[in-house]
């Protein structure tokens, strides 16, 4: 969406152990003379290659999840499609619309960190808006699962509503992390050592949480 | 040390190569129309196999032996070629000895599960459940009535579920615990499982294949001998796993129509 | 020393005459408690039992070399008789446990004998094998009645002893030999099998008024009232009819 | 989402007993908790192993105090054959879980990988101890199964549905048994994603300062590519045990196919799919087989190394070649499927990517067997067990051959050839590097020497022992020996009972050897000889630090390094080997080939 805005490198080779992340890194292709002024500096922070690898992995899982949709759909003759609740359609611009008060409310951090902005209230705001925004969606959701149980529909009412509990309740909770996390990002920030990598690897997790709802809208909307 | 490891390694290598050579727990006898395909890769595999193994293990003593406990002087020698002569070696030598036996494995493999069953094929179910097999015949109508799984019953013997007041198929279906078959007549087995997974493999007549509960599947063969095997199940079922078997008789045509006949009277 | 001789004589006499009241009182007890008795028939000719192949397991093969195998549902004496038929009192609203005796549930020759083990609830039973080959006991009752198990007996492994809570008519099965069928009847109260010929003696029945069930497989029941004098026996004679 | 890279580096070295040695961040200590875990788990698989064989080889033969394990599993002290299955499910779970995975992965992994990449920490060390006490909380459950009314289950470790998911109606074990079992499993993968997230991560941005990924030794590459796999297989497996979960405790009907009859009474399931669970456990299965075997190959060339004073003939393509395996390891696990009712076609399918594998197999060996040649090999415990790992795996690797064509495997699935084949190559030989890489870092992970000589005779008994135990598996196999029987009725395996009775001695004395090791274990740790920092003459990052490493790794000063991982025998350098850390400048012939 943005750029991603590095803190500025810090490099010293006979620096003292405790004071930051590895010197070295995926950039540091070291040459094979031992001539070391070539070398880069600074690898990425680790939180920001972790996310990814997070990301991942949490991708497998929901991968698994869909195959198994998949293989029971179309193995069986017991599939009685459902029709989703209407407050899910609700919980998706939620969603969405919270990715994008978190986006504005990353770079308002950064700007505040780059010394631009000069009001901290400012980008608190957008954080704690996109805070509701997620905490509504979850709400939502707990909402459109209620719904169904009151109409009797359960779990075990047919395997798509399982299907259905399953995806949802896993990305909830997935969501619920995410939460954690925007709660730990105001926090620091209110503190001040809030460090742009925390930030950037919560909205990325973020986002991904909104695109994995909208995929998993689709999947379980879409007859196959 | 390292003269006493690489002669045992020898040992070891050729120990375990001696019971093969001398086929003193050989595959069983083969009674089926299309085992010789399925032995003749077996022993090609045994070949390449066997070769593979036996090279390697004595390459790997003849260098423990040679190269431990070098003299104080002694340098590092490169090994002629380097790795890119072994990866070269690697590729050729593996690549074509999986290529043949992939090819070749095929043609086994589909000989046994791409051919149909011919038009003429003795229909056969067999049905696994814990722990034991019951086959079916379809008796003179040569259908097999539907199963009702509601009305499947150890209980009354109604091991399939057949309900012969109503349904006309199954009315002289024949329900036996033993399986008997004509000798060189195609069988086209039909499988259902009652319960859980379970397997059919009678190691004489290279036939192996599971049950998938929900999914009826078959295989089809001929054997060639008549005698009496054992049908055993290889996919773990529970407790009885290691008793569910039950026996496999070849017999002659005649014999075939007789044990049939006398099995019809017993329903 | 002599006050303790006294205590201990005194404590003696007051054992002995507890105990001499207890025995008189059971005594009194069993004077007044009458029995049933009766025979059960079946209506119409013996249904033809089929045959079981246990081609599977040798071991049963050979134990049934000379008498071959066959169903038990309906196994029926001379006179038209019928075993195995379970005979209580139903609504019985007496003691909570009136059988104590520990019966025997046996595994022989690849069958069950008894073929129905009627039980009061909460009665102990053991469990035994004869044979040379592993069975396992898998009862399957309604899991919101009583608690099931499934579990198996190797040859030498000792009896396993149980009880079921609460009145339940439970089959029993051995999964390694899937043609061992049998029945775990659980009643309240006194309660009696027909012998081969069909009769049978419920004992212990205090005096009053009842209604006899008679329990055959699969899902046969039929009752009768009968009136029990104390000390006296009352007859009820059951026809069942094999579906 | 959680920046704990700041903590990595800042936390100091704790002081109160539970932050240093039980709630500990530091990789190190972690390391040897796994290494601890792994020691008590593999002495549980063991005696279950021992208990087994006992049953096999003498059927009914009552092992005395056996029904103090289990009333119910062994009445009079004679297994019952449910028994023997549970024994032999936790077996197979308990070792391949709780011992292949995490002693050459997250224990040696956890406590080697970052010194070995010039890192002081790993990044995420909050998760580093969140992933060793969920594994050991999934341990626990697993143990707890052995304590509940009808004891753990009897699925087998594959655990294939139906089996194992519609309930205790399929046998004792298969209710709460089968839900623990999953649960632990499930405790299991998050677990270790939580290790691979850090060790991806590490490997990736905590390298020291020109350590390029190059320069990493092998033993590092080796965890690397595992985590990767770790990554994407135990997320996998993680969804299907959630599903098993739910088919017992929700009702739904994931696994259980409709119509199922058992004990005379229909199932309450409908249209579940049994091949789903295969495809999602295999799919996990397979690629775990490699996540156990392949920190192994690395542990046992980085020892190799060491002790032939010479570096692999080439460095590179033995990192290709376990990258290969990694990335084949998900494209053949169908192989395990070939006569479960798949396609015919998708088995052949999967067929030649299983052939294709030994390509990278064979080159692997071949390096080994050709930087041997020429070499001036040093024979201790450590290379002992090494050059066993090689002997082991290409015997347990030739029978591969066989069990990768769908024809033969008619003849060879679910038999002991199957059994043999996976215990050689990927349980004895990942035992091999586990034995290989104690007794060659015992030194830098406790500051003390392992005797060596009963280190020699452990070697010995155990090498001779294991040939011993599973050689003969696959000639049961060849007869037709069907696997997971608690004895042998069928007419055509009485005459294999005397193999089987040959086997139980050899499994039996093979384990008591074993003490031998644990003896050294606890007599070392607390009697051995004190370790200098480089007992091996070794040239990676562990040796150049002190002995056992400080808090921070590396004390106050951080490492820069210079050179490959493996100089040594350089001409014209000043000794035998140079450090990675050593600003010699040298010319050599094999840097960054």
């Amino acid at each position: 969406m943005a750029t991603v805005v590095h803190e500025p490198p810090k490099m010293d080779v006979d620096r003292l152990p405790g004071q930051g992340p590895g010197n070295g890194g995926w950039r540091n292709l070291g040459p094979a003379s031992g001539d070391l002024r070539k070398v880069k500096n600074s690898s990425p922070p680790p939180a920001s290659t972790g996310i990814w690898v997070g990301l991942a992995s949490i991708t497998m899982t929901f991968a698994a999840f869909t195959s198994a949709l998949v293989v029971r759909q179309g193995g069986a003759r017991d599939w009685q499609h459902m029709t989703l609740p209407p407050i899910l359609y609700f919980n998706t611009l939620v969603i969405i619309a919270s990715s994008f008060t978190l986006e504005i409310s990353r770079r308002r951090v950064a700007a505040f960190m780059g010394g631009l902005q000069e009001r901290v209230e400012n980008p608190l705001r957008w954080l704690y808006i996109t805070l509701a925004l997620g905490l509504l969606f979850v709400a939502g959701q707990i909402f459109a699962w209620r719904e169904l149980v009151s109409q009797g529909l359960r779990f075990a009412t047919n395997i798509s509503y399982s299907f259905f509990y399953l995806l949802t309740i896993a990305h909830a909770l997935h969501v619920s992390g995410g939460l954690g996390g925007l709660i730990r990002v105001i926090a620091k920030f209110n503190k001040r050592v809030l460090k742009r990598s925390t930030l950037d690897a919560t909205s990325r997790y973020w986002h991904f949480m909104g695109v994995l709802w909208v995929y998993l809208l689709v999947l379980l909307w879409m007859k196959l | 040390m390292a003269k006493l490891l690489a002669v045992t390694i020898i040992v070891i290598a050729i120990a375990s190569a001696v019971p093969i050579v001398l086929h003193i727990w050989p595959l069983p006898a083969d009674i089926s129309a299309h085992g010789h395909l399925i032995d003749e890769q077996y022993a090609d595999t045994m070949w390449e196999a066997g070769i593979s193994f036996l090279a390697s293990q004595i390459l790997l003593a003849i260098f423990i032996w040679k190269y431990a406990t070098p003299a104080p002087n002694a340098t590092i020698k490169r090994f002629p070629g380097g790795a890119a002569a072994l990866v070269i070696a690697a590729f050729v030598l593996v690549g074509t000895e999986v290529l043949a036996l992939g090819v070749f494995g095929a043609k086994a493999w589909g000989q046994a599960y791409f051919s149909p069953p011919s038009a003429d094929a003795l229909p056969v179910q067999v049905q696994a459940g814990q722990f034991a097999f019951y086959f079916r015949y379809p008796g003179p109508d040569g259908k097999f009535g539907p199963i009702h799984a509601n009305l499947i019953s150890e209980a009354n013997a109604n091991f399939y579920g057949l309900d012969t007041t109503n349904d006309q198929d199954s009315k002289d279906d024949i329900v036996t615990a033993e399986m008997a078959i004509p000798v060189n007549r195609e069988i086209h087995l039909l499988m259902h499982s009652k319960d859980l997974g379970h397997s059919f493999y009678v190691p004489e007549l290279r036939v192996h294949q599971d049950f998938v509960p929900g999914l009826d599947l078959s295989i089809h063969f001929t054997a060639t001998k008549t005698g009496k095997y054992e049908i055993v199940c290889t996919q773990l079922c529970g407790l009885g796993h290691y008793n569910m078997k039950a026996y496999l008789e070849v017999k002659s045509p005649e014999d075939y129509d007789a044990w049939l006949k006398q099995q019809a009277a017993l329903q | 020393m002599t006050r303790r001789y006294h205590f201990g004589a005194v404590l003696s006499a007051i054992v002995l005459l507890c105990c001499g009241a207890l025995i008189l009182g059971q005594k009194v007890n069993a004077a007044g408690e009458g029995s049933i008795t009766g025979t059960v028939k079946l209506d119409g000719p013996a249904p033809h039992m089929r045959g079981i192949d246990m081609s599977k397991d040798p071991y049963c093969v050979k134990q049934h070399a000379s008498n071959p195998a066959h169903l038990e549902t309906w196994v029926v004496g001379s006179g038209g008789g019928v075993a195995d038929t379970v005979l209580y009192l139903d609504g019985w609203s007496g003691a909570a446990q009136t059988e104590t005796s520990v019966p025997v549930f046996d595994q022989k020759d690849c069958m069950y004998t008894p073929h129905v083990l009627a039980l009061d609830t909460n009665q102990e039973f053991k469990v035994v094998t004869s044979d040379q080959t592993a069975h396992n006991i898998h009862p399957l009752p309604n899991p919101m009645i009583n608690v099931g198990w499934n579990q198996s007996q190797p040859p030498g492994a000792p009896p396993v002893t149980k009880a079921w809570k609460n009145p339940e008519v439970i089959p029993v099965q051995c999964n390694i030999h899937p043609w061992m069928h049998g029945w775990f009847v659980v009643v309240k109260g006194p309660y009696a099998v027909s012998d081969d010929s069909g009769h049978y003696t419920i004992n212990n029945v205090p005096p009053g008024s009842y209604t006899v069930k008679a329990w055959h497989e699969p899902d046969e029941a039929q009752t009768q009232k009968v009136t029990v004098a104390a000390g006296g026996s009352a007859t009820a004679d059951f026809t069942l009819k094999a579906k | 989402m959680h920046d704990m890279s700041a903590h990595a580096a800042q936390h100091g070295a704790p002081t109160s007993f539970i932050r240093k040695h039980i709630f500990s961040l530091d990789h190190k200590v972690i390391g040897k908790q796994y290494y601890a875990l792994a020691l008590v788990a593999v002495i549980v698989g063991m005696v279950l192993s021992w208990l087994m064989r006992l049953h096999l080889g003498f059927a009914n033969f009552a092992i005395p105090g056996l029904h103090l394990l289990s009333k119910n599993g062994a009445p009079g002290d004679i297994m019952t054959p449910e028994y023997y299955l549970q024994l032999m499910t936790m077996h197979g779970t308990i070792m391949v879980f709780f011992v292949l995975t995490t002693a050459p992965f997250a224990a040696f992994g956890n406590f080697f990988l970052p010194i070995q990449t010039g890192a002081e920490d790993m990044p995420f060390p909050h998760f580093n101890m969140m992933s060793f006490w969920v594994t050991f909380t999934g341990f626990i459950i697993l143990m707890a199964s052995f304590f509940v009314s009808d004891g753990p289950t009897l699925g087998g470790w594959t655990q294939y549905a139906p089996l194992s998911a519609v309930g205790a109606v399929a046998g004792p074990g298969q209710g709460t048994g089968v839900v623990l079992w999953a649960f632990s499993i499930a405790f299991f993968c998050v677990g270790q994603l939580f290790g691979s997230l850090n060790f991806i991560t590490t490997t990736l941005d905590m390298r020291c300062k020109g350590m390029s990924l190059m320069r990493l030794p092998l033993s590092a590459w080796a965890w690397f590519i595992t985590s990767i796999m770790g990554l994407t297989a135990f997320a996998v497996l993680m969804p299907a045990a959630i599903l098993l979960i739910l088919d017992h405790v929700a009702g739904t009907s994931f696994f259980v196919a409709s119509n199922l009859v058992i004990n005379d009474s229909l199932l309450p399931h409908s249209g579940g799919s049994t091949l789903l669970w295969q495809h999602l456990f295999w799919f996990f299965g397979h690629p775990e087989v490699y996540i156990a075997i392949i920190p192994g190959m690395g542990i046992v060339s980085h020892i190799l190394i060491t002790n032939m004073r010479r570096p692999m003939l080439s460095h590179r393509v033995l990192i290709y070649s376990m990258g290969a395996l990694a990335v084949l390891s998900y494209m053949v696990y169908g192989h395990h499927m070939f006569v479960s009712g798949m396609n015919p076609i998708s088995s052949l399918a999967f067929s030649f990517p299983t052939l294709i594998i030994t390509i990278p197999s064979t080159i692997i060996v071949l390096i080994w067997l050709g930087s041997l040649y020429g070499s001036k090999l040093r024979i201790n415990t450590a290379s002992l067990f090494a050059l066993g790992f090689v002997s082991m795996f290409i015997s347990g690797g030739v029978s591969g051959f066989f069990l990768a064509q769908p024809s033969i495997d008619i003849m060879l699935h679910a038999t002991y050839f199957v059994v043999g084949h996976f215990h050689l190559v990927m349980a004895v030989a990942a035992i091999f590097g586990i034995f290989g890489g104690t007794y060659f870092w015992f030194p830098k992970m406790t500051g003390r020497m392992m005797n060596e000589s009963l280190g020699k005779l452990h070697f010995w008994l155990t090498f001779v022992g294991t040939y011993c135990i599973f050689m003969p598996f696959h000639y049961l196999g060849i007869a037709g020996n069907v696997r997971r029987y608690q004895a042998f009725v069928d007419d055509y395996l009485i005459p294999l009972i005397p193999v089987h009775k040959f086997i139980t001695v050899a499994a039996l004395a093979t384990g008591a050897a074993q003490l031998i090791f644990i003896y050294n274990l606890i007599h070392s740790r607390f009697k051995g000889a004190p370790a200098p920092d480089n007992p091996w003459q070794g040239t990676s990052l562990e040796w150049s630090t002190a002995t056992p490493p400080p808090h921070n790794n590396f004390g106050d000063k951080m490492p820069v390094v210079y050179h490959d991982p493996y100089q040594y025998s350089v001409e014209g350098a000043s000794s035998d080997f140079i450090m990675q850390t050593s600003s010699e400048s040298v010319h050599s012939a094999d840097e960054e080939k």
